[in-house]
């Protein structure tokens, strides 16, 4: 018997692998079940949006960036136009603002619709996706209804946004955070308690705080963490200083705590966007800008909290129409990150949970 | 074993092939030899359909339980689409791995697919309706069944694909535990019909509704509980379905497999769910018994598409559990529970609590 | 903190090795010497009045004549945001790396290097990230490369 | 999770367990929500951004394309190739050539916006998928075809009053002179 040994070996999970979200690949050091070590490798969708980006004019970047993170689009958009806007000083009308933090977090909601389904289909049940993108079609059409497209927005603009809403949009609006709000009990009756779920999730995928700050993990995944850190409190932008609204914090940092967080940040969203549908006042929606508006030379550096987290672009002016550097700043960059530091030891099916829970989108993390 | 040639006479059908052949002269033999082919012939056929059917039910369901249409272009609600499924991947270039182990990756798809029609020898359809009535019908279901693990196995491991490897792994430790539990409920119906002869078990349970077995308190529901747990589990379905976990391991066992091999993994899939059902249906919801208005295959076929659709819908309802907590679940909770039951039914039996 | 106090507070506190560059739009800029730069990171991170104990981001720039490093710190505790600029020269970029201080630099520094040919001392695993890993073509988001026609803009 | 199942509350299991099972099943009764598409087709709303269409005049159906170029700077991707050499004695630019490829066009909308002269639109039309690669290079003539139903809001009715002064487009004019947003805006 003394030849029989157990060897460690590698299990090549990606680049076309069902939960990997797009295309990751990770290197995994397997000793059996287990999971060793990890090494993520990304590129694999490198679009070199950076250097497009820096071939474009401030107007046409936007629709560049709407691919860089097209589950929310409309935070791209717009954290392309804080940025430029803070360039060129220039002031948004109040209804553009509003029209923005409606968009943000219709936008936030819908990401978040994804996230519970896609979750729940990688650790094994197959109905709950199908109920989170029902819903979120409801939020594409009003999306679609806004500004023609269903991903790619390129709606939200320097100075403003490109068209003002369209008629019987609030109304719709209205109906489809009720009917969201409604169905948040039949997402929450289907796995909240459901002990499958509760074993797969519950301790699994502790991410420490400590070790979470240190890789710069930001959004919701730093906020299960117990680390009370959200930009539209910390590091206020647009108009979200006037409305109320909780930002929801849990303390284990498991695969758990990062899904209830979510669900409880659809219920924010949703009530921000009431507040702002009912604030929104009449104006103008679009300050005046040249589409060839050449900012000041400076830099700076704009972040906004998306549904996955710190999304930032930091964009340098040179004078010109066109800027001399973009460099954009995905949370899941960080997610995927910080996995080798954590999620070692774990099952096979658990890395899937908590790459699930990360809420990683692979072309924010390649460009 | 020889087979017992009286059951065989049940078919008006086979009364008169076997009346048509000895016509033209052939032996006793021969006729029973074409009989039995005949009758190989309506199985493999009738569980086809059934397991095609089962595809195209589940793929319905599916649909319908997530609000879609599912398919819809074939035939009235695309009643067909899965013949064409299957006539394609019959058509199918056959991919093959080149660093496979060449026999072992050939027969895996083979044995899998006999060893799931197999236990329709004894699978009672209806009143007279079985191929042969085995004096130990339950005991050869157990283990013909379980051939299916050495074929998830053997997939496994020729395919040389690590994910397979780990696919062939989990099934193998998973069948092997589940099928403990199973065994030990479906002892609690032995123990009580003092017969592991199928139709012996159905017609014990014959006459009115309470003498089904999943009725006789208390330890008929939790026996059928458990068996139907442990039956998802050997069926290879959620929350059990961790040999083939899409989103862990792609497709586990059969991620090398293409074309008709693969196809040959997808229907015995199914119709071991369907026997798994069928056991059920037999073993705890009194089989083909019911009011006589309705023939008895007509029961059965009720019954057993009733507790299928009980599986679909678990299927599509609930996550899938992880592998250590599969045996967990197993050995720590459904073990102990079976044989608690087990011993709790005897001791009723002994005492003669029961009706 | 405002981002004046800020700008103050760093300039007083830092003895000399951060040099304020503008006040910035939203968040002051400081410069930073090159060799300063670890020892400097560090005292923002523990200082008790700053704790910017995350790093947003790590900006490599080609400016056309010099290279810049840009670290886009926050702090989660005080709300507070800084940028600090290390300027390197064209020739022989190098600069150290801060994944001690944050380990959230590891892959931006790589992608820097790959990207702009800064080289990171004691990185630890300097490999392409977002690039194949046979790509011989150069450093790509320098100003000088050769862009293929996807990404430069005919004139119009 | 040591004791995993075993050691949280069965009954509690068992009812979420079951009101899991209520809300698929309760599912399965209800309308599917999907559209059997090449039958059934989504109604696009007005704004839809589609296949880009080039516009025609709503009277004499000649193009309404000046062919100032705008649209071609306007677009980041640079799909739309405009080739209009100005006439050396009137000083008018005669269209040569007007080519989308749709294999870069990436529907943004830009060029839309960037038109003062109601020419080109993104129209609420996308059936236009193609195996060939080649096909997806429309030349002046496919985009009149494509959008002679196309309906719009002519902004030009203004400047139709003075016929033919009209000298070269005004290249100066931000394209936020509201061609678009008449369509649907008093919300």
């Amino acid at each position: 018997m003394s030849d029989l040994r157990t060897e460690e070996y590698y299990l090549n999970m990606g680049p076309h692998h069902p939960s990997t979200h797009g295309v990751c690949r990770m290197v995994l050091k397997m000793d059996g079940e287990k999971v060793k070590e990890i090494e993520p490798h990304i590129g694999y969708l490198h679009r070199s949006i950076e250097k497009i980006c820096e071939n474009r004019t401030y107007a046409q970047c936007i629709p560049i960036l709407d691919r860089f993170e097209y589950v929310t689009a409309m935070s791209c958009n717009y954290v392309f136009a804080l940025a430029a806007e803070r360039l060129a000083s220039i002031e948004v009308p109040e209804r553009a603002e509003h029209i923005r933090v409606i968009m943000l977090e219709l936008n936030r909601i819908a990401s978040h619709l994804l996230f519970y389904g896609v979750t729940a289909m990688d650790i094994g049940a197959l109905t709950p996706f199908l109920y989170g993108l029902r819903e979120r079609e409801s939020i594409l059409d009003l999306f679609e209804m806004t500004c023609g497209q269903r991903l790619t927005y390129n709606y939200i603009r320097v100075g403003g946004v490109s068209r003002d809403l369209p008629n019987g949009f609030i109304p719709k609006c209205h109906e489809a955070l009720n009917t969201i709000e409604k169905k948040l009990a039949d997402y929450e009756g289907l796995l909240n308690e459901n002990p499958i779920w509760l074993v797969r999730t519950v301790g699994i995928g502790v991410l420490p705080a400590k070790v979470a700050l240190d890789y710069g993990v930001s959004g919701p995944c730093l906020r299960a963490s117990g680390v009370q850190y959200d930009l539209r409190r910390n590091d206020p932008y647009s108009i979200y200083d006037r409305f109320e609204f909780d930002i929801p914090v849990r303390h284990n940092g498991d695969c758990y705590d990062r899904y209830l967080l979510r669900l409880d940040e659809i219920r924010q969203s949703i009530h921000i966007v009431r507040q702002a549908l009912d604030a929104l006042p009449e104006g103008d929606f679009k300050a005046k800008v040249s589409p060839n508006f050449k900012p000041p030379a400076g830099e700076v550096y704009a972040r906004i909290e998306n549904s996955r987290g710190e999304l930032g672009v930091h964009v340098i002016s040179d004078g010109t129409k066109k800027p001399l550097r973009v460099k954009t700043r995905g949370a899941s960059y960080n997610h995927i990150a910080v996995l080798p530091a954590f999620a070692t030891d774990v099952l096979l099916a658990d890395l899937v949970a908590i790459f699930a829970t990360m809420d990683v989108i692979m072309p924010e993390v390649d460009r | 074993m020889t087979f017992p040639v009286a059951v065989l006479e049940l078919y008006p059908l086979f009364r008169w092939l076997s009346g048509v052949l000895e016509s033209f002269g052939f032996s006793a033999n021969t006729v029973l030899i074409i009989s039995y082919a005949v009758l190989g012939v309506i199985m493999f056929s009738a569980l086809s359909i059934i397991a095609l059917f089962l595809v195209w039910w589940e793929r319905k369901i599916a649909a319908h339980m997530q609000q879609r249409f599912g398919p819809m272009r074939h035939g009235w609600h695309g009643w067909y689409q899965t013949i064409m499924d299957a006539i394609k991947l019959l058509q199918k270039e056959d991919v093959r791995v080149a660093s496979r182990d060449k026999i072992v990756y050939f027969w895996a798809p083979v044995i899998c697919f006999v060893a799931a029609y197999l236990a329709y020898i004894v699978m009672p359809w209806g009143k007279n309706l079985i191929v042969a009535d085995f004096n130990i019908g339950i005991l050869y279901i157990m283990a013909v069944t379980t051939f299916t693990v050495i074929a998830l196995l053997m997939a496994g491991w020729g395919s040389n694909n690590k994910y397979a490897l780990l696919g062939g792994m989990r099934s193998a430790a998973q069948v092997v535990s589940y099928e403990i539990p199973m065994v030990a409920s479906i002892l609690t119906v032995i123990l009580f019909v003092g017969s592991m002869s199928m139709v012996d078990i159905v017609t014990s349970q014959s006459g009115w509704i309470f003498n089904w077995f999943i009725f006789k308190l208390p330890f008929g529901p939790i026996a059928f509980v458990t068996y139907l747990i442990a039956a998802t589990a050997e069926a290879n379905r959620t929350p059990f379905d961790i040999p083939e976990a899409e989103q862990e391991l792609v497709a586990g066992f059969n991620i090398e497999y293409s074309g008709m091999k693969f196809a040959m993994f997808f229907l015995a899939e199914f119709i071991n769910m369907f026997t798994v059902s069928a056991l059920a249906a037999t073993l705890f919801l009194g089989g083909w018994n019911g009011w006589s208005f309705i023939p008895s295959w007509a029961w059965f076929l009720m019954k057993t598409f009733g507790v299928v659709f009980l599986m679909m819908l678990i299927r599509w309802t609930y996550p899938r559990l992880r592998v250590d907590q599969l045996m967990e679940f197993a050995w720590k909770f459904l073990v102990p529970v079976t044989f608690a039951n087990l011993i709790l039914a005897a001791v009723i039996k002994y005492a003669g609590w029961h009706w | 903190m405002d981002k004046d106090q800020l700008s103050a507070y760093l300039t007083d506190k830092s003895e000399g090795k951060l040099t304020l560059l503008e006040v910035g739009r939203h968040d002051p800029i400081f410069k930073v010497e090159a060799s300063q730069l670890i020892e400097v990171c560090t005292w923002l991170r523990d200082d008790e009045q700053l704790k910017f104990d995350f790093l947003c981001n790590l900006s490599g720039v080609d400016t056309g004549e010099q290279f810049e490093v840009v670290y886009q710190l926050a702090s989660t505790s005080k709300s507070l945001r800084v940028d600090i600029k290390v300027i390197l020269p064209y020739d022989g970029a190098e600069i150290e790396s801060v994944q001690k201080v944050w380990a959230a630099a590891n892959w931006h520094e790589r992608e820097m290097w790959e990207l702009y040919g800064i080289n990171v001392k004691n990185h630890g695993k300097l490999e392409f990230l977002l690039l194949p890993e046979d790509w011989d073509e150069g450093f790509p988001m320098r100003k000088d490369w050769d862009a293929p026609d996807f990404i430069r803009m005919p004139e119009f | 999770m040591q004791g995993g199942i075993g050691n949280m509350g069965i009954f509690k299991d068992i009812k979420a367990l079951f009101s899991g099972m209520r809300i698929t099943s309760k599912h399965l009764g209800r309308h599917a929500i999907t559209l059997q598409y090449p039958e059934e087709k989504w109604e696009m709303p007005e704004r839809s951004r589609g296949v880009v269409v080039l516009l025609s005049d709503k009277e004499d159906g000649s193009l309404n394309c000046t062919s100032c170029m705008l649209c071609m700077r306007a677009c980041p991707t640079a799909a739309i190739v405009i080739d209009s050499p100005r006439d050396p004695e009137t000083k008018k630019r005669n269209l040569k050539k007007f080519e989308i490829d749709f294999g870069l066009c990436c529907f943004c909308g830009l060029c839309e916006e960037a038109c003062n002269f109601s020419a080109i639109k993104l129209a609420t039309k996308y059936e236009f998928s193609s195996a060939d690669k080649d096909s997806f290079l429309w030349d002046v003539n496919k985009l009149q075809e494509v959008g002679r139903d196309v309906d719009y809001i002519d902004t030009r009715k203004k400047k139709k009053v003075a016929p033919k002064k009209e000298t070269t487009p005004a290249e100066t004019k931000s394209p936020e002179k509201k061609p678009v947003d008449q369509k649907g805006e008093n919300s």
